[in-house]
C-alpha cells in the first residue's frame, strides 16, 4: 500500500472514487424508482398494485449479478439492433449501465421500506392533509415523504450500504472500483489479506461519512416528535 | 306558483346518505342541505354518527348511496359494483376541499411541523398565496386564539387545549366558504369554549356556512341557525334551532335534552 | 434455447437447494436473536451499550459481506492459538464459517431495522403502558414489539430475502450450494447466460416463497389496518361457559 | 491504415497477467502480446476485465481475443475459437513438506497426458492409494478442477476455491492435506515466506485436460485468428515463447508440437 | 398538643413540585395532598399545567423538584446535575403506578389490540390475574359504558366518545386504589357526561382516590370532596368544593367561574 511510486494507495483511492460515485448514483435512482414502486404498492388501483408487487417480487428475488448482466449485454444487443449494425461493440456506457442495473435492483427494496414508512404514519394528518384539499403530489411532498422519512431511514440506510457493497458486482462489466481494484492487487501481488482489508477499511471510511449525513437527517426528520422509548 | 323564484343553491347539500363499515350501516340515508351563511349544529349521542356525517361532506368517507354536492356542485362518485366507492374525479374532489375547512375532532395537527407552519400549511401549497401575507394572518389568528407564544412549538410540546385551539386557527386561515367543526370546544375549559363560540358567532355573522358537530346545547340553542339530531344514523329531530328547542318533536330528542 | 441443457442444469442446481435453505434459515434466526439484543442495546439509553452496538453495526455494515466471510473463514484461522482451541473443529468448516459470518452480518442490518420499528411506535402508546405499571420488559414484549413488528415487517422482509441471496457467497468458501453449483456448471459448460437463469429461477422460487410468507404474516397482524370482520367467529355460548 | 485489435486480460494472475499500482499490466502474456501484435503488423490495446464476465464480454463484442491463461476446453470451444497454443498448461500438487503426502510417488518426474498416458495413469493409481480421503483444494473453473474430476474422481475430498491463494492458505492452516495448481503459479507462490513448509509433491501433468493456452476468439473473426496463429508458430518456432516463459516462470511452458 | 392522634397517610401527596420543559417552568411548585376516598377536581384554564401535574403523579413527567408520595411511600428521584431527572427505582414506579390507573386526555388506547383485549392487558398482565375472570368483568364494564358490542373492534374502528369510554373502562378494570383522570368526559355527549359521572360517584363511594381534571363546574361543585384551580402552573385556589364555589378567594377564579 501506500502512495510512492509502486505504491497501490493512488489506486485504490480512484477505485473508492467511483465506488462512491456509482452508489450514490445507484442509490438516487432506487429512491425514485422507490417512491414510484411504493406509490404503486400502495395505490387503490389493483392493477399498479399488481405491477408493483411483479416489480418488487422479481427484482428483490433474482441474482443481482444476473441482472446486471442482462443489462450490460441486453442493452448492448439493444443498441446495436437500434443503430441496425452488427459493427463493433455499441457500448452503452459501463457507469450508465451499472448505475441503472443497480439503481433498479435496489428500488425494489426502496419501494418496500417506503410502503412501510408510509403504513406507519398516523392516518388522521393524512386526512387533515385531504381534508384541506391537496392534491396527491402536494400531499406526498408536503406530509407524507417528511413524515415517512423518518420511519424509513434506518431501512434505507440498509439500502445504501447495499448499495455500496452491491457497487462490486458493476466489475463484471468492466469497472475498477474498490472490490475489483483489491482484486487486482491480491492476484498481482499475491498478498490477498493487505488488499481486502484496506479495502474494507476504505469501505468503512465511506461509511462512516455517510453516517453522518444519515443521523443529520435522522434528526432532521424526528424534530417535534416525541420519542416513545 | 313559486317557478320564477330561483331557488337559492345550498352550500353544501346531501341527500340519501348511506354509509356502512363493513357490513354495518351507521348512515340509513340523511338528507340535509346548508344554505349560504346557516350555521347548523350537528346533536346525537355517541356513536350516532355525526363525524362520519360530516366526513362525508368532503369525501373523507365516500358515502355508499347518496349524493353530495357543494355550492350547486355534485360530486361525481364511482359506485362500480365489487370494491369500495370513491370519488370519479379526485381533481373535482380536491377543489372542492379547499373550499371546506375542517376542524377535526382528534386535531391531526401535522406533527413534522411546527404550529405557525401547520397553519400556513394549506394556505400556500394549496392555494398558492404568498409566504409573507400568510405568516402575517397566521400570526394574526394565533393571537386571536391566544396560543401567539407557541408559534414555534411542535404539536407534540402543546396542551390538548392548545392543540385544539391551533387546529381551529389552521382551519380559518383558509378562509374556506365552508366550515366543518367536529366538537371544536371538546378540550377547552369553560372560558376559552366561551370565547370560540364567539369566533363562531362573528364567522356566522360573515356569512359562512357551517356544519357544527357539538355537546355544547348553549350553542345549538343560541348561535345556530337550525339543529339537526341524529340518533343511529337517522336524523330523528330537525329545525331552526328555536323551534327545535322550544318544541322538540321526536321522543328520543326529548330525553337526550332532558338529561342534558 | 436449448431446453434440454436447461433442463439438465436445473436438475443439477436443485441439489444446492437444501445448503441454501438451511444456510438461509439457520443464520436468519441466529442473526434475529442477535440483532434483537443489538437493537435493545441501542434503544437503552445506557451510552456504554449504545456505542458498543453502534460500533458493531458500523463494522458490520460498513464492509462487505465477501470480506467478513473471507476473514472469518481465512484470516482467524491464521492464528495458531486458534487452531489449537475448542472452537477449531467448528472454525475448520466451511459450513459454519459461513453461517456465522452470515448471522453476523445479518444481526448488523436487522438491528437497525428493529430499532427503527421500534421508534416508530406513538409515545402515548408507551405512556399508556408505563402509567398502567407495566416494567419495562413487560411493555416492550406487550406494547413496544406487537406495534414495532408491524412497521418493521416490510423492511425486515427485504433483509430476509436479501441472506437468502446472500447465502450465494458461501460458494467462495467451498461451499456447494445453488450458486456453488452454477459456477461449476459455467466453467464446464460456458454458457452463463442458460446456467445462471436456472440457478435465478431457483433463488427467484426460494425468495417468492419467503416475500409472500411475509405479506401473509403481515395481513395477519394488522387486522387494525382493515375494517372490522363483519362476523367474528361466534363466542361460545353462555351457557356453555357455565357447564 | 494500421488494425487496432483489443486485448482483454484478468490483470490479476500473476506471474501470467497482473497489474502494477497505476494499472499498468505485466506479466508472461503481456510480453508476450507485444511480440505478436508486433508480428501481425497490429496496434494492440489491452484492457483488464474481470474473469467472470471475460468469455461473454468476447461475444459481445466489447474487445476482440482473450490473451488470460485461458485454457482450450471443448466446452469453451462451443463458445469461442481459440488460436494455436503459446503454452502448455502444466500442473502439479503441493503439501506441506512434513505431511505423509511430502513425498508422493513420482516426485520430480513429469507426464504428458497425451504422449505417456499409460505410464501418467500408473502413477495416478499409486498416487490415489496415498492420497486415498485427503482434502484436496484446487481453484473452480480451471483444468485443475476437471483434472481431479476426471482420474481423483471419489478418492479425495474435493473443494474447489475462487483463487490459488485461497487454497494455499487452507493448505497452510490445516484444513486442506494437498492442493492442485498450475505448476508456474505454484513455483512462484512457494518462493514466499508465508508458504515456508509446503513443498511441490508427486509428478508434473501436462496434456491431456491441461491441455494447452491459447489466445481465445471471435469464431466468424477467422482472420484474426489466421494472423495469430501466424505469430505464434512463428514466436514458438524461434524460441522468442521459451525466452518469455523462463523470464517469468523459471519453466519453459511453450507448447512442444 | 395533638401528638397521639395519627396523621392519616395522604393516598397521593405532592409537594412543591416543579416541572419544565427546556428552559420553560410549567408548574412552579404545586403541593397538594388527597387522602384516601377524596375526589380532588383539578380546574384551570387551558396550558395551566393540569395534565402536566396528573402525569407528575404517576412519574410519566419527573418532577424537577419536589416530591411525590404515593400511599406513604415517596417515589425516589434521581437528580444528579446535567441530566434529566429520572425515578431512581424503576420497580418501585411500577409497582406505585399499578395501582393508580390513569385515563388520558387522549385516550392512548393500544391500537394492536381490541378493545376487550385493550382492557384486560394491564390486569392479566400486570396483575397477574386469571384470564377468563377479567374477560368476564372486562365486559360487564364495557357494558356498563355501553359499548359492548364493539368489544372485539380495534380502536381505531371507534368514534370519539366510544374510545373515550373504553380507555375509562380501560382503567376501571384494574381496580385502581388512585384514579387519576384527564377530562374523561371531554368527547362525550351530555347524557353520557351524566353517565360517567355517576360512575365516578359510584367510585368516590366505593372510597377511591380520584384526581380529576376537567371542565365541568357541576362535576367539581356537586361530585368532588374538594376543588384546585391551577393558573399558570401556580394553585390559585383550594378548598372544599362547597366552599370554593360558594366563597371564592382568588380573583382570577372568580374571574374563571364567571366566565363559565
Ligand atoms: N413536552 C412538552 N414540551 C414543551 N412544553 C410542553 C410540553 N408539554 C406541555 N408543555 C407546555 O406546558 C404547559 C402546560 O401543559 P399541560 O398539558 O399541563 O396543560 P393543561 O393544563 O393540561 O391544558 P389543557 O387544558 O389545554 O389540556 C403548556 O403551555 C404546554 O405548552
Ligand atoms: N373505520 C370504522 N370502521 C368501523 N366502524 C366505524 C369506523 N368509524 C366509525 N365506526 C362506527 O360508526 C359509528 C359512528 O361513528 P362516528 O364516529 O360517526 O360517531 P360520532 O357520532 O361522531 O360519535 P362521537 O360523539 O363519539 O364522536 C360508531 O358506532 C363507530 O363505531
Ligand atoms: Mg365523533
Ligand atoms: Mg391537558
Amino acid at each position: 500500500m501506500g502512495f510512492a511510486p509502486g505504491g497501490w494507495g493512488r489506486d485504490m483511492l480512484a477505485a473508492t472514487g467511483l465506488t462512491v460515485a456509482i452508489a450514490a448514483c445507484g442509490f438516487l435512482t432506487s429512491v425514485l424508482l422507490g417512491a414510484l414502486g411504493a406509490a404503486a404498492l400502495l395505490s387503490h388501483l389493483s392493477i399498479l398494485r399488481a405491477a408493483g408487487r411483479l416489480y418488487t417480487t422479481v427484482l428483490r428475488g433474482i441474482p443481482d449479478l444476473l441482472v446486471i448482466y442482462l443489462f450490460y449485454f441486453g442493452s448492448s444487443q439493444l443498441l446495436a439492433l437500434l443503430s441496425g449494425g452488427s459493427g463493433g461493440f455499441v457500448g452503452a456506457p459501463s457507469f450508465l449501465t451499472g448505475v441503472l442495473a443497480i439503481g433498479v435492483v435496489a428500488g425494489a427494496y426502496q419501494a418496500q421500506i417506503f410502503r412501510g414508512a408510509v403504513q406507519a404514519l398516523s392516518r388522521g394528518e393524512i386526512e387533515a392533509a385531504r381534508a384541506y384539499g391537496m392534491s396527491p403530489v402536494t400531499l406526498f411532498r408536503r406530509i407524507v415523504l417528511p413524515q415517512a422519512v423518518r420511519h424509513a431511514i434506518p431501512g434505507s440506510g440498509n439500502i445504501w450500504q447495499l448499495v455500496l457493497k452491491e457497487s462490486a458486482l458493476i466489475s463484471v462489466i468492466g469497472l475498477v472500483e474498490l472490490m475489483r481494484q483489491a482484486q487486482i492487487g491480491a492476484g498481482s501481488t499475491r498478498q490477498p489479506f493487505s488488499f481486502f482489508l484496506t479495502a474494507a477499511a476504505l469501505y468503512l471510511v465511506i461509511t462512516f461519512l455517510s453516517g453522518i449525513a444519515f443521523r443529520s437527517l435522522e434528526a432532521r426528520a424526528t424534530r417535534g416528535i416525541r420519542k416513545a422509548v | 306558483m313559486a317557478e320564477r323564484i330561483p331557488e337559492p343553491v345550498p352550500a353544501v347539500a346531501l341527500s340519501g346518505i348511506r354509509k356502512s363499515y363493513g357490513s354495518v350501516e351507521v348512515l340509513h340515508g340523511v338528507s340535509l342541505a346548508a344554505h349560504e351563511g346557516e350555521v347548523i349544529s350537528i346533536l346525537g349521542s355517541s356513536g350516532s354518527g355525526k363525524s362520519t356525517l360530516l366526513r362525508c361532506v368532503n369525501m373523507l368517507e365516500v358515502p355508499n348511496d347518496g349524493t353530495v354536492a357543494i355550492q350547486g356542485e355534485e360530486i361525481r362518485i364511482d359506485r362500480r359494483a365489487g370494491r369500495p366507492p370513491r370519488p370519479s374525479d379526485a381533481a373535482q374532489v380536491q377543489r372542492l376541499r379547499s373550499r371546506a375547512a375542517m376542524v377535526f375532532q382528534s386535531f391531526n395537527l401535522w406533527s413534522h411541523l411546527t404550529i405557525l407552519e401547520n397553519i400556513i400549511e394549506a394556505p400556500v401549497h394549496v392555494q398558492g398565496r404568498d409566504r409573507k401575507d400568510c405568516i402575517a394572518e397566521g400570526e394574526a389568528l394565533l393571537e386571536r386564539v391566544g396560543i401567539a407564544a407557541k408559534r414555534n412549538f411542535y404539536p407534540a410540546h402543546l396542551s390538548g387545549g392548545q392543540q385544539q385551539r391551533a387546529a381551529i386557527a389552521r382551519a380559518l386561515a383558509m378562509h374556506p366558504a365552508i366550515m366543518l367543526f367536529d366538537e371544536p370546544t371538546s378540550a377547552l375549559d369553560p372560558e376559552l369554549v366561551g370565547e370560540v363560540l364567539k369566533v363562531m358567532r362573528d364567522l356566522a355573522a360573515e356569512g359562512r356556512t357551517m356544519l357544527v358537530v357539538t355537546h355544547e346545547m348553549a350553542f345549538a340553542r343560541d348561535v345556530s341557525t337550525r339543529t339537526v339530531f341524529l340518533h343511529k344514523g337517522v336524523i330523528e329531530e330537525e329545525g331552526s334551532s328555536a323551534d327545535v328547542f322550544a318544541r322538540p318533536h321526536s321522543e328520543r330528542f326529548r330525553q337526550f335534552l332532558a338529561r342534558a | 434455447m436449448d431446453t434440454s441443457f436447461l433442463a439438465s442444469s436445473l436438475a443439477t442446481l436443485v441439489k444446492g437447494i437444501p445448503l441454501t435453505v438451511q444456510l438461509s434459515m439457520i443464520s436468519v434466526s441466529v442473526g434475529a436473536i442477535l440483532a434483537f439484543g443489538l437493537a435493545l442495546m441501542r434503544v437503552s439509553g445506557n451510552a456504554a451499550l449504545d456505542l458498543s452496538a453502534r460500533a458493531y453495526i458500523f463494522v458490520y455494515r460498513g464492509t462487505p459481506l465477501l470480506v467478513q466471510i473471507y476473514i472469518i473463514y481465512y484470516g482467524l484461522s491464521q492464528f495458531p492459538a486458534l487452531r489449537h482451541s475448542f472452537a477449531w473443529p467448528y472454525l475448520r468448516e466451511a459450513y459454519w464459517c459461513a453461517v456465522i459470518a452470515l448471522a453476523l452480518n445479518t444481526a448488523a442490518y436487522s438491528a437497525e431495522i428493529i430499532r427503527g420499528g421500534i421508534l416508530s411506535v406513538n409515545a402515548g402508546q408507551v405512556e399508556a403502558a408505563r402509567a398502567c405499571g407495566m416494567s419495562q420488559a413487560l411493555m416492550f414484549r406487550r406494547i413496544v414489539l406487537p406495534q414495532a413488528l408491524r412497521h418493521m415487517l416490510p423492511a425486515y422482509g427485504n433483509e430476509v430475502i436479501l441472506m437468502i441471496k446472500s447465502t450465494a457467497l458461501a460458494s467462495t468458501i467451498t461451499l456447494m450450494d445453488v450458486t456453488g453449483i452454477a459456477a461449476k456448471l459455467v466453467s464446464e459448460s460456458y454458457r452463463p447466460i442458460e446456467v445462471f437463469t436456472m440457478a435465478g429461477a431457483i433463488y427467484l422460487l426460494l425468495t417468492f416463497i419467503a416475500s409472500h410468507g411475509f405479506s401473509l404474516f403481515e395481513h395477519a397482524v394488522t387486522p387494525d389496518r382493515r375494517q372490522p370482520a363483519p362476523h367474528r367467529p361466534a363466542e361460545p355460548p353462555e351457557t356453555l361457559q357455565h357447564g | 491504415e494500421e488494425q487496432t485489435v483489443r486485448i482483454a486480460t484478468e490483470g490479476a494472475y500473476a506471474p501470467w497477467n497482473f497489474s502494477a499500482p497505476n494499472g499498468t499490466l505485466q506479466g508472461f502474456e503481456m510480453d508476450l502480446a507485444k511480440v505478436l501484435c508486433e508480428r501481425m503488423s497490429v496496434r494492440c490495446e489491452i484492457v483488464a476485465q474481470n474473469w467472470d464476465g471475460i468469455i461473454p464480454a468476447l461475444t459481445a463484442r466489447k474487445y476482440d481475443a482473450i490473451m488470460a491463461a485461458v485454457s482450450v476446453t471443448p466446452k469453451r470451444q462451443e463458445v469461442i475459437a481459440f488460436s494455436k497454443p503459446y503454452a502448455a498448461g502444466i500442473n502439479g500438487f503441493a503439501v506441506l513438506a512434513d505431511s505423509p503426502l511430502a513425498n508422493m510417488p513420482g516426485t520430480g518426474e513429469s507426464y504428458s497426458l497425451d504422449t505417456q498416458e499409460t505410464a501418467a495413469k500408473a502413477r495416478i493409481a499409486e498416487m490415489a492409494k496415498v492420497m486415498k480421503g485427503t482434502a484436496t483444494g484446487v481453484q473452480g473453473s480451471t483444468t485443475a478442477s476437471t483434472f481431479m474430476d476426471t482420474y481423483f474422481n471419489g478418492v479425495v475430498n474435493l473443494k474447489e476455491y475462487k483463487s490459488t491463494e485461497e487454497h494455499n492458505f487452507d493448505l497452510m492452516n490445516g484444513r486442506l492435506d494437498a492442493v492442485l495448481a498450475n505448476a508456474t503459479v505454484l513455483a512462484a507462490a512457494l518462493e514466499k515466506p508465508d508458504m515456508k513448509g509446503a513443498k511441490l509433491s508427486g509428478p508434473l501433468f501436462s496434456g491431456g485436460v491441461f491441455g494447452v493456452i491459447a489466445v481465445g476468439l471471435r469464431k466468424e473473426d477467422a482472420e484474426l485468428k489466421a494472423k495469430f496463429d501466424a505469430a505464434i508458430t512463428s514466436a514458438v518456432a524461434d524460441g522468442t515463447v521459451r525466452d518469455l516463459s523462463m523470464k517469468w516462470f523459471k519453466v519453459d511452458v511453450s507448447p512442444r508440437s
